[in-house]
């Protein structure tokens, strides 16, 4: 009997591996597939493809591959593409007219040409239709809006707004057009499921997984009718097709036998990519392989409205706290560019801000008490992280450019006895087990609230930072929570390891995005949601900081660049010396990309494009892949 | 002591005994760690065995031998509380029921299905979800003998329901002896094999339930136990980079200990199994 | 009729009783855990970029929570719950909203109980039939050998266990697909949807029933080592009964009976691997679904989940108590 | 008086292997015995003194840890003597039933408690009997409870359905089914209550008495002996010590330890309390030196802590003591 098992087992191998070359999903040949990775994991809404109406995994493609906004930001630059639109929008002088200038030729995916009439119509519907995520704004600020061509739209703006085209403005989602001649048909726009989804993007739906694992999306025939044809070319794979995976290990697996183009990784799993498969690479070809290029910072939240956090002081304290070159071997191996201010150190930003801000770092004083001063900022930090990492094996550049350009422009000194200062200076002591306790006298605990995912920038951060504060002396403990972005929201908690500033727009110079989140009429009381996240969490406003957004609010972006630029760097040095949040370092994608059946990825020495295929400007990046076998 | 030589002379118990002490001695060396289980980068990374680490350094910066010290020592913790608070209930729980039988057996058993019925591991995560915070080495115990207990209880009760039925009870009965003689005199003997082996096999769930949830993350991962240094080994790719000494470390030691409990429960349930004893002692009938 | 009353009746009480105390239950843990799935949404939104103000966010947390069912007090909103369960009607889930919880199911559970079904019934009669014999023959070195390798394989945990196959059989020699099943919305029932489900679900299910198997193989051997030494097995091998008789008639149907009542109670216990093979073989399932409901605070999603299984689990409890006595004339003929 | 078994100097120990080395238990030490045909002969002794595996080694059931150290077993078969240990273990399976059965100890429980009782004669009858269809053997078996007056509507109930003294009329049912010529009976009224003992008895009478066969009857009651069995034998750590027709044994207990197991019955009529030998029987794994009762016995002399006494003929009885030897008087 065992034999027949074994037989049956047997036979059952030789037919399943007969079909072993694993077929994709509507029998697509592979040569002409692009295969990336859905960074959000696998789509819970299958079927419903109605990104107006809320979150819907808009990452499938949907945002890529079908969505043009009227602009798109490049991260990586901070310049703005007009994709719909023709040009950039003209604010009237006070700020209460826009217009748009659309782009001509551009048809939808089932031929209908795309006119002025859809953008109208997307806005009136979204001021006349509560249930949709971008009824507020419109609500709030759309007083008429009309065509005056078929290429030219006005909309009429109740109150001043300098910032009013930013909710067209695509990074991870913006207000994108309707096409007026489906949605026109429909009753119930909230509930409508817009499948299969009509866009003037490059590509249309395929097939899809009904649970969600995958979405295969086939180039257009008419591809030259897109703003994306129009501008870069013919997108060149024929399909692109969407994979979630649950494990990492099932990702690299994939990857490593070329089931897979596109991915993104924890640090480990790139490692084991780049070092099992020949035909695998990073966005850089060298270490430390990750993108650094990304415009959102990583660190530390501290819940402004908590004792013993409202004070200043002990914020400084706990960054003085911090030995860097340690917390970053931790953290993320050294990998990714550490900053000091509430930016990340991506080139734009460095002749931006970092450059212009780097004399008034190095004088920058705190005040210890007793008339005693001083200075924190340690320009060297970047040089002690190439060191740490030369010694743990790594291939380190020498040049101090290119470390600069690896491990940031610098940091703040570890210096725990002028942290000890700060404390004292409040009533802390320090007991003689080399235990921190609070002014009450009862001892120091901190309970650090994270994410739980444990390859998540976030949860290693709080890792890091525990471990920094426990060798200082404070009780301090990890609860990464599913409950993490409630508990942040809701103000229940001390300590965290939210975003500790908001990325800008893009890299743009602008950056009222980052700040408008403190604006002292946002403040809420703990117990209360805050309505602006992720930085409003911190619950930390400042009169200086409001003065420099009323300005801000008063500026045109686009025609007045430096002044905004200006605002943006005075707003900076409030935030440094106050510090209601910790930034660390520049968030880093491990991407990795394999050069089995596609070429020409947008890597660090071609950096055409931003690199990631879940953004949106993953569709200006297709035009430039070439095949690797023709 | 006439037990345990009995006993020794099995060399299933033996050897079973003497990995389990090795795993004993092992969790007590802990005390002994030149290093804090829960600070990283206290020795150089990702190194092979060699002298100074004999069974190399993970990822973080840790001696794997020392952190698995204290793994080891956990990991006993949580099941040893899982164990045998689980098994007083169930104890306690099959014995009433199933001798006293009636209105009491079925709201004992009712309680028991309606902690089996209900997909007991989605509770389980969402109240380890709920304690994650406080997820200590107790709680986690006190937690899984809460769970575990159920399924054995209906064990033993249907044991004792079989034993009821035998003819010595009903002689028992008729002689007047009193239920707690009969209980301990004539139904432990029989129920205690069937209580080791269920001993054992909670304390294999225990463990392997507490690997479980520290896999998804829901126990505090600092707390080094067997599951919680896996979980570390996985989430750094300890498999697909080569690190086999991180990575086995913790299933090596599982698999020793699940061994060891296994040779252990099979050798004294034989033992403690009057017929069985008859066979091996020789012809007292 | 005293069968009825004493031994159908109780058990019809207290399959209704735990069906009430489960879901009841159920229905209280998540609401402890302090997550507010409202605005776990809205964080999401806010993560994922779109830019909100104060007044929108504070609309749409009034829209979210009529839809979701979380208006009014807690015992309204249990009352609510109840009137779902009898409707079978969950609401939109959470996470994936605005898709109804019941659309998921119909989606999921199918995979679910094809893959754990199959894997439960031939993990159970594998582990049983071969803990049997290798139990009867305990002398023997094949059994030893057996007991040994099993032994070392019982500990392993699934993930490990699951992705060391994944290993062996999706890299080194790839048999299977690394991304897990691909199974298109069109499809049509023929030889190659057969085929595509069949690769894979093989190594899931393969994972499961061996994982499971040991230990049904163990606990049975166990179980047969005893009943092989009641007086009636030796008696009737001292008497000449062949052995083929003897161990499937007389050893394996004994042992076999405490076994059924084990297998209903296993049911109970689903989750723990088959969450695990979901994850690590991205397997369409509902345990995966579940976890991911339960790590967002997705109450309806789980309600419906765990509702449907405490049904499905009670039912199939009551099904194998009411079909034990046809199995044990003990129980029938009392 | 043909013998249907004999016994010659039989050895057979359990052999526990240890870490630490060999345990032996000396339960079978020498045995030699006659069992004739046509009666009822009994064996009586105190729990652990070797009777039932006496009966194992008799019917041939030798299995770890019991092994075969010396001496043989035959069985008369159609006139010819075969060596019942020396058999190929096919052919021992095939007297066994036809020529020799066994109703062990305990065998309340020997029937399969999940199979009507119908099964387990079919399964008994199936594995000896070639040749025969289902139906016939079927009968065979109805044909059989009738002529022991037990209905044969029993064999559609389940065991558990029957009372102790039925199930045990049923499984001597079981055991003659086949007309053996020998039949060990272990124990067989132990656990009844005395109604049930009676009928049961009966029918182990009725069954010598219409097959004209042997019925070999292991109980420690002696009771049972005097009311029942013709010959007997009484066995002590292992060994036979006396062997006798039960009438002499009764009337002229030769052995210490008969005296004692015959004085330790109850009497009509008589309040003394009952007597038993003091202590109990030794362990069979140490024994003494000598003879292995000197330490209870309370006419022990200096020979007899060192010398094993053979069993001796002293008139029409046979008897191991060194005090009933031909130049001792018999004082008691």
């Amino acid at each position: 009997m065992r034999k027949g098992i074994l037989g049956i087992a047997v036979v059952l191998l030789v037919l399943l591996g007969g079909l072993a070359l694993a077929q994709l999903p509507g029998g697509v040949p592979r040569e002409e597939t692009l295969i990336v990775d859905q960074l959000t994991g696998r789509v819970g809404t299958p079927s419903n493809f109605n990104l107006w109406a809320g979150w819907r995994w808009q990452d499938r493609g949907l945002q890529q591959l079908v969505c043009e906004p009227l602009w798109t930001v490049d991260y990586a630059t901070g310049e703005i593409i007009p994709g719909l639109a023709a040009e950039m929008p003209i604010y009237s002088e006070d700020f209460t007219k826009m217009t748009i200038k659309l782009r001509q030729g551009v048809s939808w995916s089932d031929g209908v040409p795309f006119t002025a009439d859809d953008v109208v119509y997307t806005i009136d519907l979204h001021v006349k239709t509560p249930g949709l995520l971008y009824h507020g704004p419109m609500a709030e600020f759309v007083d008429k809006v009309y065509k005056t061509d078929d290429y030219t739209v006005v909309v009429e703006l109740k109150k001043p707004n300098s910032r009013f085209h930013s909710h067209f403005l695509d990074r991870w989602g913006c207000l994108r057009i309707m096409p007026k001649h489906v949605f026109e048909k429909v009753e119930d726009p909230v509930a409508f499921e817009f499948n299969p989804p009509v866009g003037c993007g490059p590509y249309v739906l395929k097939d899809y997984d009904p649970a969600g694992f995958w979405t295969l999306w086939e180039r257009r025939g008419d591809w030259e009718k897109t703003p994306t044809g129009m501008l870069y070319g013919e997108p060149k794979p024929k399909y692109v097709l969407f994979q979630a995976f649950e494990t990492e290990e099932a990702k690299i697996l994939a990857q490593l036998r070329h089931e897979l183009d596109m991915a993104q990784y924890a640090p480990e799993g790139l490692r084991v990519v780049l070092e099992k498969s020949n035909t695998a690479r990073a966005w850089r070809k060298d270490w430390p392989w990750v993108v650094n290029i990304d415009p959102c910072i990583t660190g530390i939240m501290f819940n402004n409205m908590v004792e013993p956090y409202n004070i200043k002081d002990v914020r400084w304290a706990l960054v003085l706290a911090i030995n860097m070159v340690e917390y970053m071997a931790t953290a993320f191996d050294f990998m990714a560019p550490v900053s000091p201010i509430h930016l990340p150190p991506v080139p734009a930003y460095v002749e931006a801000f970092f450059n212009p801000l780097e004399e008034w770092l190095k004088n920058f004083e705190l005040d210890l008490g007793n008339g005693e001063k001083f200075k924190p900022y340690d320009p060297e930090i970047p040089a002690k992280l190439a060191q740490a990492a030369k010694e743990r094996g790594y291939p380190v550049p020498e040049d101090p450019k290119a470390i600069r350009e690896i491990f940031g422009m610098g940091w703040w000194k570890y210096a725990p006895e002028v942290a000890e200062k700060l404390l004292k200076k409040h009533g802390f002591t320090k007991g003689a087990d080399g235990k921190w306790y609070l002014p009450n006298g009862s001892p120091w605990k901190m309970t650090i609230v994270t994410d739980t995912n444990p390859a998540h920038h976030h949860y290693r951060n709080a890792m890091a930072a525990a471990e920094q504060w426990r060798k200082f002396g404070i009780d301090a403990t990890v609860n990464a929570t599913e409950a993490f972005n409630s508990l942040h929201l809701m103000g229940e908690f001390e300590v965290g390891t939210m975003w500790p500033a908001a990325e800008p727009w893009g890299v743009g110079v602008d950056l009222s995005r980052t700040f408008d989140v403190w604006h002292s009429s946002l403040l809420t009381p703990i117990g209360q949601a805050v309505t602006l996240g992720p930085g409003g969490a911190a619950r930390w406003s400042d009169p200086r900081l409001d003065e420099l957004l009323k300005k801000m609010e008063t500026t045109n972006p686009f025609t007045e660049v430096e002044a905004t630029r200006l605002l943006g760097l005075e707003a900076l040095k409030v935030v440094v010396e106050e510090m209601p949040t910790i930034p660390t370092y520049g968030y880093c994608g491990a991407v990795a990309w394999d050069e089995y059946y596609w070429t020409n990825y947008p890597g660090a020495e071609n950096p055409y494009s931003q690199p990631y295929q879940h953004w949106p400007n993953f569709k200006y990046m297709l035009p430039f892949l070439k095949r690797v076998k023709e | 002591m006439e037990a345990l030589r009995e006993l020794f002379r099995d060399y299933r118990f033996a050897v079973g005994f003497v990995i389990f002490l090795f795993l004993v001695v092992l969790a007590f060396l802990s005390f002994a760690s030149p290093y804090d289980p829960i600070r990283q980068l206290q020795v150089p990374r990702d190194r092979p065995p060699s002298r100074a680490h004999i069974l190399g350094t993970n990822s973080k910066g840790q001696d794997v031998f020392w952190e698995a010290t204290f793994a080891i020592r956990n990991s006993l913790i949580i099941a040893l509380i899982a164990g045998l608070v689980s098994r007083i209930v169930a104890i306690l729980v099959g014995f009433v029921a199933g001798y006293r039988g009636g209105t009491l057996d079925r709201v004992l058993m009712g309680l028991a299905d309606g902690l089996l019925v209900i997909p007991l591991f989605l509770i389980l995560v969402m109240v380890a979800m709920l304690l994650r915070g406080s997820m200590t080495l107790v709680n986690t115990g006190l937690l899984l003998a809460f769970f575990g207990w159920a399924w054995d209880a209906r064990t033993i009760r249907s044991q004792i329901l079989s034993l009821r039925e035998r003819e010595f009870t009903k002689t028992s009965v008729l002689s007047g002896n009193g239920t707690m003689s009969l209980v301990i005199r004539e139904y432990l003997p029989f129920t205690t094999p069937l209580i080791f082996s269920t001993l054992i096999n909670n304390i294999a769930w225990a463990i392997g339930m507490e690997i479980v949830l520290a896999i998804l993350g829901l126990v505090r991962l600092e707390i080094p136990t067997l599951g919680t240094t896996l979980q570390w080994a996985i989430t750094y790719q300890a498999m697909l980079l080569g690190h086999w000494w991180w990575i086995s470390t913790p299933v090596v030691l599982t698999i020793l200990l699940l061994v060891a409990l296994y040779w252990l429960s099979v050798s004294v349930s034989e033992y403690l199994d009057p017929r069985m004893r008859i066979q091996r002692i020789g012809a007292r009938s | 009729m005293r069968f009825f009353r004493d031994y159908l009746a109780p058990r019809l009480v207290q399959y209704v009783l735990v069906i009430f105390c489960g879901i009841t239950a159920v229905f209280f843990i998540p609401r402890l855990t302090g997550q507010d799935p409202v605005l776990e949404i809205i964080a999401q939104i806010q993560a994922q970029g779109a830019s909100l103000d104060p007044l929108a966010v504070r609309n749409l947390m009034e829209t979210l929570k009529e839809l979701y069912g979380l208006k009014g007090s807690l015992f309204e909103q249990y009352l609510t719950m109840w009137r779902r369960v009898f409707t079978l009607d969950f609401g939109p889930s959470f996470f994936q909203f605005p898709t109804p919880v019941a659309q998921l199911l119909r989606i999921y559970l199918p995979w679910t109980i094809g893959l754990f079904a199959t894997s439960t019934v031939l993990s159970w009669a594998l582990g049983n039939i071969i803990g049997g014999i290798a139990g009867y023959f305990s002398g023997k070195s094949w059994s030893k050998i057996l007991d040994a390798v099993i032994m070392v394989i019982r500990p392993i945990p699934h993930y490990i266990f699951g992705v060391v196959l994944l290993i062996l059989f999706a890299y080194v020699w790839p048999l299977f697909p690394a991304r897990g099943l691909s199974i298109g919305r069109g499809m049509a029932l023929n030889l190659e949807l057969v085929l595509a489900i069949l690769r894979g679900s093989f190594l899931p299910a393969l994972t499961l029933v061996i994982l499971g198997g040991v230990v049904w193989f163990q606990q049975m051997k166990l179980l047969v080592q005893n009943v092989k030494r009641e007086d009636f097995v030796e008696y009737a091998r001292v008497g000449g009964v062949k052995e083929r008789r003897v161990v499937f008639r007389y050893v394996l149907k004994n042992a076999m009976l405490p076994q059924v009542t084990q297998l209903a109670l296993a049911l109970g216990q689903v989750f723990s691997g088959v969450l695990i093979v979901e994850m690590v073989f991205s397997y369409p399932g509902m345990g995966l679904l579940l976890y991911r409901g339960v790590t967002r605070g997705d109450y309806n999603l789980v309600m419906g989940i765990t509702v449907l299984s405490i049904l499905t689990i009670a039912t199939a409890v009551l099904l194998l108590d009411l079909l034990y006595p046809l199995l044990d004339p003990r129980i029938r003929h009392r | 008086m043909l013998p249907v078994i004999r016994a010659e100097d039989l050895q057979a120990f359990y052999v526990l292997e240890t870490l630490r080395g060999k345990k032996v238990v000396r339960a079978v030490n020498g045995v030699s015995l006659v069992i004739p045909e046509n009666t009822v002969y009994g064996l009586a002794g105190e729990s652990g003194c070797g009777k039932t595996t006496l009966l194992k080694v008799l019917l041939g059931n030798l299995e770890p840890p019991l092994r075969h150290f010396g001496g043989r077993v035959l069985y008369r078969v159609d006139g010819e003597y075969l060596d019942a240990l020396a058999l190929p273990e096919g052919k021992r399976q095939k007297l066994r039933w036809t020529y020799i059965s066994y109703i062990p100890q305990g065998s309340m429980s020997v029937f399969n408690p999940v199979a009507k009782l119908r099964t387990t004669f079919m399964d008994f009858l199936e594995s000896h009997v070639s040749g025969k269809m289902r139906q016939e053997l079927l009968r065979h078996a109805e044909e059989h409870l009738e002529r022991l007056g037990l209905s044969p509507k029993i064999l559609e109930a389940y065991p558990h359905q029957l009372s102790g003294g039925m199930r045990q009329r049923v499984a001597i049912a079981l055991a003659t089914l086949l007309n053996p010529r020998v039949i060990l009976a272990d124990e067989p009224t132990t656990a009844l209550d005395v109604v049930a003992q009676r009928a049961v008895l009966q029918l182990l009478s009725d069954i010598q008495r219409k097959l004209r066969n042997t019925i070999v009857l292991v109980t420690h009651d002696m009771g049972i002996h005097a009311t029942v069995t013709t010959r007997m034998a009484i066995m002590y750590a292992g060994r036979i010590v006396e062997e006798g027709w039960t009438q002499d044994i009764f009337t002229t207990p030769l052995h210490p330890y008969t005296q004692y197991l015959i004085r330790s019955l109850p009497r009509i009529g008589d309040k003394r309390l009952r007597e038993s030998a003091p202590g109990s029987p030794p362990s069979l794994a140490q024994l003494p030196p000598g003879c292995p009762f000197h330490p209870r016995c309370p006419l022990a002399f200096e020979r007899c802590r060192e010398e094993v006494p053979e069993l001796e003929e002293v008139g029409e009885q046979k008897v191991a003591c060194f005090l009933r030897r031909a130049s001792h008087v018999v004082t008691s």
